[in-house]
């Protein structure tokens, strides 16, 4: 699954976007930001406030408890602040 | 009905022109311009760089046009946002709509700029005195795009 | 701080230009261009000529903006009316206000022309199949200014 | 005192202004059109309904319980329509 981030999320995690083989168990937004805070410290420290961690799955706003598949586009972002 | 996503500057009286040119059942045009300040949370800003996520950009900016066109009977809409690095007294979004009566011209713009601030997947990271920061979003823009719950 | 009453056309990019230029502390401008329509009250319309009164009218708007600025913190603010023969598609009036923050240019370009509406002494009059006709004055516009009652 | 008329009181009276001669008696607006309605036919009949004759003096707009003085700038019109 390829995964997107973006503003300091993107600076933080220290790269733009990574492929990751998914367990079978996360099935959910929620389940997949869990587990990329165990990837590494900086993943733990970027994805620690979920209140500011903000997820798309395909280019659409999605609440954490949405399903995923393994064909999905997932970005993780801040509130967004454009206009 | 166009969106545009871009780096360039945009005209304003050239878009203006182009919106309402040879129409005459438009009864009145909101546009609404957002500008780079010298100035934001009392800090200098010398530059801001506008990140975007290509593709649900226009995503989500057409849903949001689409949903304007829905609740109000608009003659024509335009939005454009400009991505990368601008300065202040930049041209940063115009949003411009076109209704045969002025309230409905006057609420879509309104809409779709409250829409676009908490819904468009940008992000401001801007330079001051002390270096970069991203800006943070606002509870007052959430408090905006509130009102247009249906 | 621009009031201007005049017969001539007005280009809705230059004085977008000229409002904006070299200003960095402006965050957004809102713009009202109102137009002549070719349909008003299920009739065709094929001209519109709008009769003012001189003198009282440079007054009243000079009076509507002195309002706005008390109301709201604005860097600028721009109105352009015309008066005598227009066609469909022309042009009437243009309402600009410029401020840091979009609600403050927002509320206060459309108080400007709801008040217009109500107080500004321009009265129109229609030329239809069915000959010539004057425009009658709107509840809804009544409604519009009355909101802004404080 | 000169008075302006705009619009289809204009077109109905017929003249776009006049100078009158206020008897002693007219001290207000409301008094003033009372007193033009009694001028000819079409002064009656354009300033038949008050609720659509408007007034200004000296360009300010005014109730009818507005006192007049000999140099004002009255003007009548009906409700505006400009924007």
């Amino acid at each position: 699954m390829k995964i997107l981030y973006f503003a300091w999320l993107r600076s933080k995690i220290g790269v733009p976007t990574e492929t990751v083989d998914l367990p079978a168990e996360v099935t959910t937004v929620g389940a997949l930001v869990d587990w990329l805070k165990t990837r590494s410290p900086r993943h733990a420290e970027a994805l620690a406030n979920s209140k500011v961690v903000k997820v798309a799955v395909n280019q659409e706003h999605v609440p954490y408890d949405h399903p995923l598949s393994a064909t999905d586009e997932v970005a993780l972002f801040p509130p967004v602040t454009g206009g | 009905m166009t969106i545009r996503v871009q780096a360039e500057d945009f005209d304003v009286g050239a878009e203006y022109t182009a919106f309402t040119a040879g129409r005459t059942s438009i009864g009145g045009v909101t546009l609404f311009v957002g500008l780079v300040r010298d100035i934001a949370g009392g800090e200098a800003v010398s530059a801001m760089t506008l990140e975007h996520y290509p593709g649900m950009t226009e995503r989500q900016l057409e849903a949001i046009e689409a949903e304007a066109r829905r609740r109000w009977p608009l003659d024509d809409v335009l939005v454009i946002h400009r991505y990368g690095r601008l300065e202040p007294g930049d041209q940063i979004v115009l949003v411009a709509t076109a209704s045969a009566h002025r309230d409905a011209a006057f609420d879509s713009c309104r809409f779709l700029i409250d829409w676009l601030k908490t819904k468009a997947p940008f992000w401001k990271l801007e330079a001051t005195p002390d270096g970069e920061r991203w800006v943070e979003a606002k509870d007052s823009d959430d408090a905006a795009a509130a009102r247009w719950a249906e």
